[in-house]
């Protein structure tokens, strides 16, 4: 199989359907001739061409809407932003227009687009460019929400985002767009809404997502050296969770830990844990214990962002405490 | 703050000029009838909110319905008019169903989206409704992206996005036309300048009191007129919409205009001088019209009358008609969304 | 005591800090000539004058960007949102200039300001309008956020937040403006992040903010008929939360519900559940519930709406529920 | 898309108008020295940067310096600076220590902000730089924020709030104008229009070349001009200041520049033509003053080569004192925000 990164396996799926789809295109800042700020749309305007490769200034309102408007029209598009930091100022674009036009106008128009681009810190760019946007799109209904940690899970799951007829927001990550994995030659999509076992085990349950994942394997693999077997679930989907996964998982394990990358107020993380405490009550041997960032604006310096955001060792930390080994 | 003059600019024209506006019987008394649809439609709805049938916000059109009228006239089937939450009067020029737009009102299920939206949020794809936005300025975005697929597809169709005078200071107005002018869509954005944003005036929301200006910023083409027929404002835009189709050019219109009524239904309009509304009012492009079919084309009072009793039936008759529909099913809450 | 509406409480609070402080001014849509949408503005324009009393054209970002620039220079403003729902377009002022500034600065500038106006649902406005925004806010390090019920903590409140150094987002109701109730003539304030037991109890602790304050206390008097005296925590402050007071209920009670006018998926309330099973999950007979608003977009029909938005009825079954008497 | 020429505009000057722009010796040599310390600092911090020894986003400056010089000549005491996230030059010319500067973006302790805000989030308060701001366009209300308060309090300073060309589509932008024009504030809005977003030139993101035509729309006066002298820059931009000191008027500035390097330290700017870059390095305002000094001041190679010498030891010294400097205390994290 071809061993691919993250950034080239957003393109593929991105270029497949586009040769499949002429409906599909894409637009947003340096998507083009500069081939994406972070390299993943690159050759695509050369396959493709400037009428569907779409550079775009700097109005990410502008082109949300427009995204937004076009897909009323029957048109896929992707849009990008160049991280989601800069999706704040489009965000009354996601809010009252992709996600509600639906249910709102009653089915007459669908908003079938996708969203996407690099999500949470990355190293050094201070706290505006550092954030984390799926507390704000994960609590929205009308829209799903996917993060993705692998070259395998973000092909997939982005040809599934574009062929979708919901606007799905999709969480990269700037940190990991060199991540490598192997990818089928083979067309393929995952489903929206399936998590994913990135690590089968039995006395804990680990959920992450995102640029959590690493961490989240990087603790669990730390805790075998406690003598602890920890089960990674990497949600992929933020809206809707697979409830049925994470659930099967807890009632096996008993315990739960959460290691990610985002503020600890509300959120994902609050949300899985109101839910498994809601359906699994009686399975729980310990409260459910979340290992994010601190509840601070992201420092640039290196050792205060190094602090802030959750280690391996702040990951272990709570495995052992949820496992009261601590 | 500046100082603009909330007196309608003066009308001087010639009887001539007058009856010349109004030449063709039949375009003038087809003109008349669809603003007074649109009136009396919301006189009805006006009604029917003092009685607590209607609930939520409810925007009136009345006094600007000339414009909804000669937009569905410079219209081809499959164009686009986008609007914010004041739409009835474009419903009703394209030729919605008067029932189903009154129990939208009435958020009924056989209302225009189902009970879903309200008065704010105006929907019906086949006759080119495409909205039916609340949010200020949010929309303008959005109907540059429905240009941007008529062009990306080239399907011929044009756009016509509207706003108030009020929205034209917020972002989204700005990115949308920005867009539109750097990319050279097919669309015309008018503003309807009312004068008033809720109970603002124009003087403490305009740097400028011509909007037009803008229009060299965006590359686009503008124009800017007082609204007093149809027959005149159906002329001007029409340039407009066929710049878009044939040229790909976008255009950025001022409509000047009134509207008679509050904002909203909540809103007692304490804010102006019965002088000024009565300027204007003498002005009304609806009222005008009534006296060209009277003077020019020598219709008589009751000829007026017996339409208006029409008219008022048929408005009636949606009042009706959407009292009885039935609420939506509670089933409906779920549908067109994932749960 | 003088009886007053709500926003009559919310008027005097500004004139008093505008008499006391000439830094304090207001602006936003209408809140001069018009005495505010909703008039909580009434009279203040005659009293302080045009310079004092701001009416702004429809630019959010603009004049919430501008309060934030004045607050830089020493100034305190509050910038009244006609509705919260208007803050999407303004989002990222909020997000990335205020609650950031004072940090990222690294104190040199500081941001004393109050985003106030009406949120959540009304009466049939529809999916736009009738959003609530604590979620949003509340996930922000760097803001406080309060959410009011009575005229009495909505005076007191927002001289506190008038009078704090940080950035306030205080949480009006539309619904509850026109609620009455006795205000001291004489000064006092309220500091922040002080929840209010609206109503003692004993056999369950059910919490609630803003709009659902009414609802809850309904649903607990309803529970008396069931022999259950159910102990009502108004939060008053969503960020920071009052840990304290919470867990000390709970503790006592052992059961806990939520009632709030607000959408699921995490936010104020699965924060709530999360901090509750962590810090008392040895206390909890039960799993924490939530009833809140349906997952979907508000509707704008008069029974879709109903059954969106939660009743003392379903507030009472949650009620029942987490006391196993359901 | 339109078709705007990437070449600088020709520079036609007579020796004498060419010697008039730099008559004065001293204010020349100032000039220069201070383009010249803002060059050096950031060379200094590119090196670093290769070295790994600062990171994150590094936007450089270099090509740019004139427009900072002559801001901070045409200020006075209490005034304020505000940029976006390319802002050494303002800060070194408005007075900031290069150590605290270069400190910053080692993020360290001594560091202008503590090491808390790096490279994109420079804030000054004493030396009048009000930051610092880096999601494009959000800092234009916020300077408009500023104007406001001077005007509430009746303090008489004035903001002079920096964008790029890149910026001027995004809604804050236009929200920001407006509400400047319309309630005249005591504010300069210029726009460093250095030719690229990133790596985007002006014809994908201006529908019409001239950025000041927006003006008139926000009821300012506006300027345009090619920087090639601190100078020049300084006469225009003083002009400015003056009218906002003075009548509380605000103007749009349109700065034609260049910058030399890529948009950031990570992008290789592979988009220009050597051609292009050659010809506007043709026009370096730096290259420009030390040619002045020498051929209308009889300034030998020496003499600049010695001043040259000077400013990169302070910036050596920049450097080696950023690197001594200590990490923050990890309690910083908790300073200045409620937890
Ligand atoms: C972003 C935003 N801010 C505020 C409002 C509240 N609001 C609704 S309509 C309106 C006035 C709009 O005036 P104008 O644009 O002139 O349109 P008109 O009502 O005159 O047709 C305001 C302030 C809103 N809907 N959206
Ligand atoms: C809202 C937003 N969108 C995108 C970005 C990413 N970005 C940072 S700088 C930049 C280009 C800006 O160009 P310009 O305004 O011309 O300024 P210059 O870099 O040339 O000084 C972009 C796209 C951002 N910071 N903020
Ligand atoms: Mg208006
Ligand atoms: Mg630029």
């Amino acid at each position: 199989m071809p061993n691919l990164q993250i950034r080239q396996a957003i393109r593929d799926a991105m270029a497949e359907e586009m040769a499949r789809d002429e409906n599909v295109f894409l637009l947003g800042e340096e998507v083009g001739h500069y081939n994406g700020a972070y390299k993943a749309s690159e050759g695509l305007l050369e396959r493709f061409g400037a009428k569907r490769v779409i550079d775009t200034p700097i109005v990410e309102t502008g082109f949300a809407g427009v995204g937004i408007g076009a897909a009323m029209c029957g048109l896929r598009p992707i849009v990008e932003f160049m991280t989601f930091n800069f999706s704040a100022v489009a965000f009354d674009q996601i809010l009252n227009n992709a996600s509600k036009i639906r249910h709102m106008t009653n089915g007459q128009f669908g908003v079938p687009i996708v969203f996407r681009g690099p999500n949470a810190a990355a190293h050094m760019l201070g706290s505006t460019h550092s954030q984390a946007f799926d507390p704000f799109y994960a609590h929205i209904p009308g829209l799903k929400v996917v993060a993705v940690a692998t070259p395998y899970d973000a092909k997939g799951l982005l040809k599934s985002a574009i062929r979708d007829d919901n606007p799905v927001v999709f969480l990269e990550s700037e940190l990991m767009y060199s991540v490598r994995g192997e990818v089928p030659e083979e067309e393929y999509v995952i489903p929206i809404g399936k998590a994913d076992i990135k690590r089968p085990g039995k006395d804990v349950t680990v959920l992450t997502w995102g640029q959590g994942v690493p961490t989240a394997l990087e603790a669990a693999e730390m805790a075998t050296r406690h003598d602890i077997d920890a089960e990674v679930i990497d949600l992929r989907t933020l809206r809707p969770l697979d409830n049925e996964c994470i659930l099967e998982s807890v009632k096996k394990t008993n315990r739960c830990a959460l290691i990610y990358h985002g503020w600890p107020y509300g959120g994902v993380g609050a949300e899985l844990i109101a839910r498994i405490q809601e359906l699994a009550f009686d399975h729980l041997d310990a409260p459910v214990l979340r290992e994010c960032y601190e509840d601070v604006p992201m420092p640039y310096a290196e050792n205060l962002e190094h602090l802030v955001i959750p280690s391996a060792e702040r990951g272990l930390a709570a495995i052992l405490k949820v496992c009261y080994k601590a | 703050m500046n100082d603009f003059n909330p007196m309608p600019p003066e009308l001087v024209e010639t009887p001539e000029e007058f009856a010349g506006q109004f030449a063709d019987r039949d375009q003038t008394l087809q003109a008349y009838r669809e603003m007074l649809r649109i009136r009396r439609f919301e006189e009805s709805a006006a009604r029917a909110y003092t009685r607590g049938k209607i609930s939520g916000f409810l925007h009136l059109y009345i006094g600007q319905e000339a414009i909804a009228v000669a937009t569905a006239q410079a219209l081809e089937e499959g164009d686009r008019v986008v609007s914010a939450y004041r739409t009835h009067g474009f419903a009703l020029a394209l030729g919605s169903d008067p029932n189903a737009c009154m129990s939208e009102l009435y958020g009924r299920k056989d209302g225009l989206v189902g009970g879903i939206g309200g008065s704010m949020h105006f929907f019906d794809r086949d006759k080119g409704l495409w909205g039916g936005y609340a949010i200020v300025g949010n929309h303008i975005p959005v109907a540059t992206g429905h240009a941007f697929a008529s062009k990306y597809k080239g399907d011929g169709r044009v756009t016509v996005c509207f706003m108030g005078d009020g929205a034209v200071g917020i972002g989204p107005v700005h990115e949308g036309m920005t867009l539109a002018g750097l990319w050279k869509l097919p669309i015309v954005f008018v503003v309807e300048n009312n004068r008033y944003s809720m109970g603002t005036p124009l003087e403490r929301t305009l740097p400028v009191e011509d909007i037009t200006q803008r229009a060299a910023g965006y590359g686009m083409k503008r124009d800017r007129f007082r609204v007093t027929s149809v027959h005149e404002t159906h002329r001007r835009l029409k340039a407009a919409v066929d710049h878009a189709r044939k040229e790909n050019q976008p255009t950025l219109i001022e409509m000047i205009t009134y509207r008679f009524r509050g904002h909203s239904m909540s809103d007692p309009a304490k804010y102006r001088q019965k002088d000024e509304v009565n300027a204007w009012r003498q002005q009304d492009p609806l009222e005008r019209t009534g006296r060209a079919l009277q003077q020019v084309h020598n219709m008589s009072e009751e000829d007026l009358e017996a339409l208006d009793d029409e008219i008022v039936a048929e408005m009636r008759a949606a009042a009706e008609f959407a009292d009885a529909s039935p609420e939506p099913d509670p089933e409906a809450r779920f549908a067109n969304i994932i749960v």
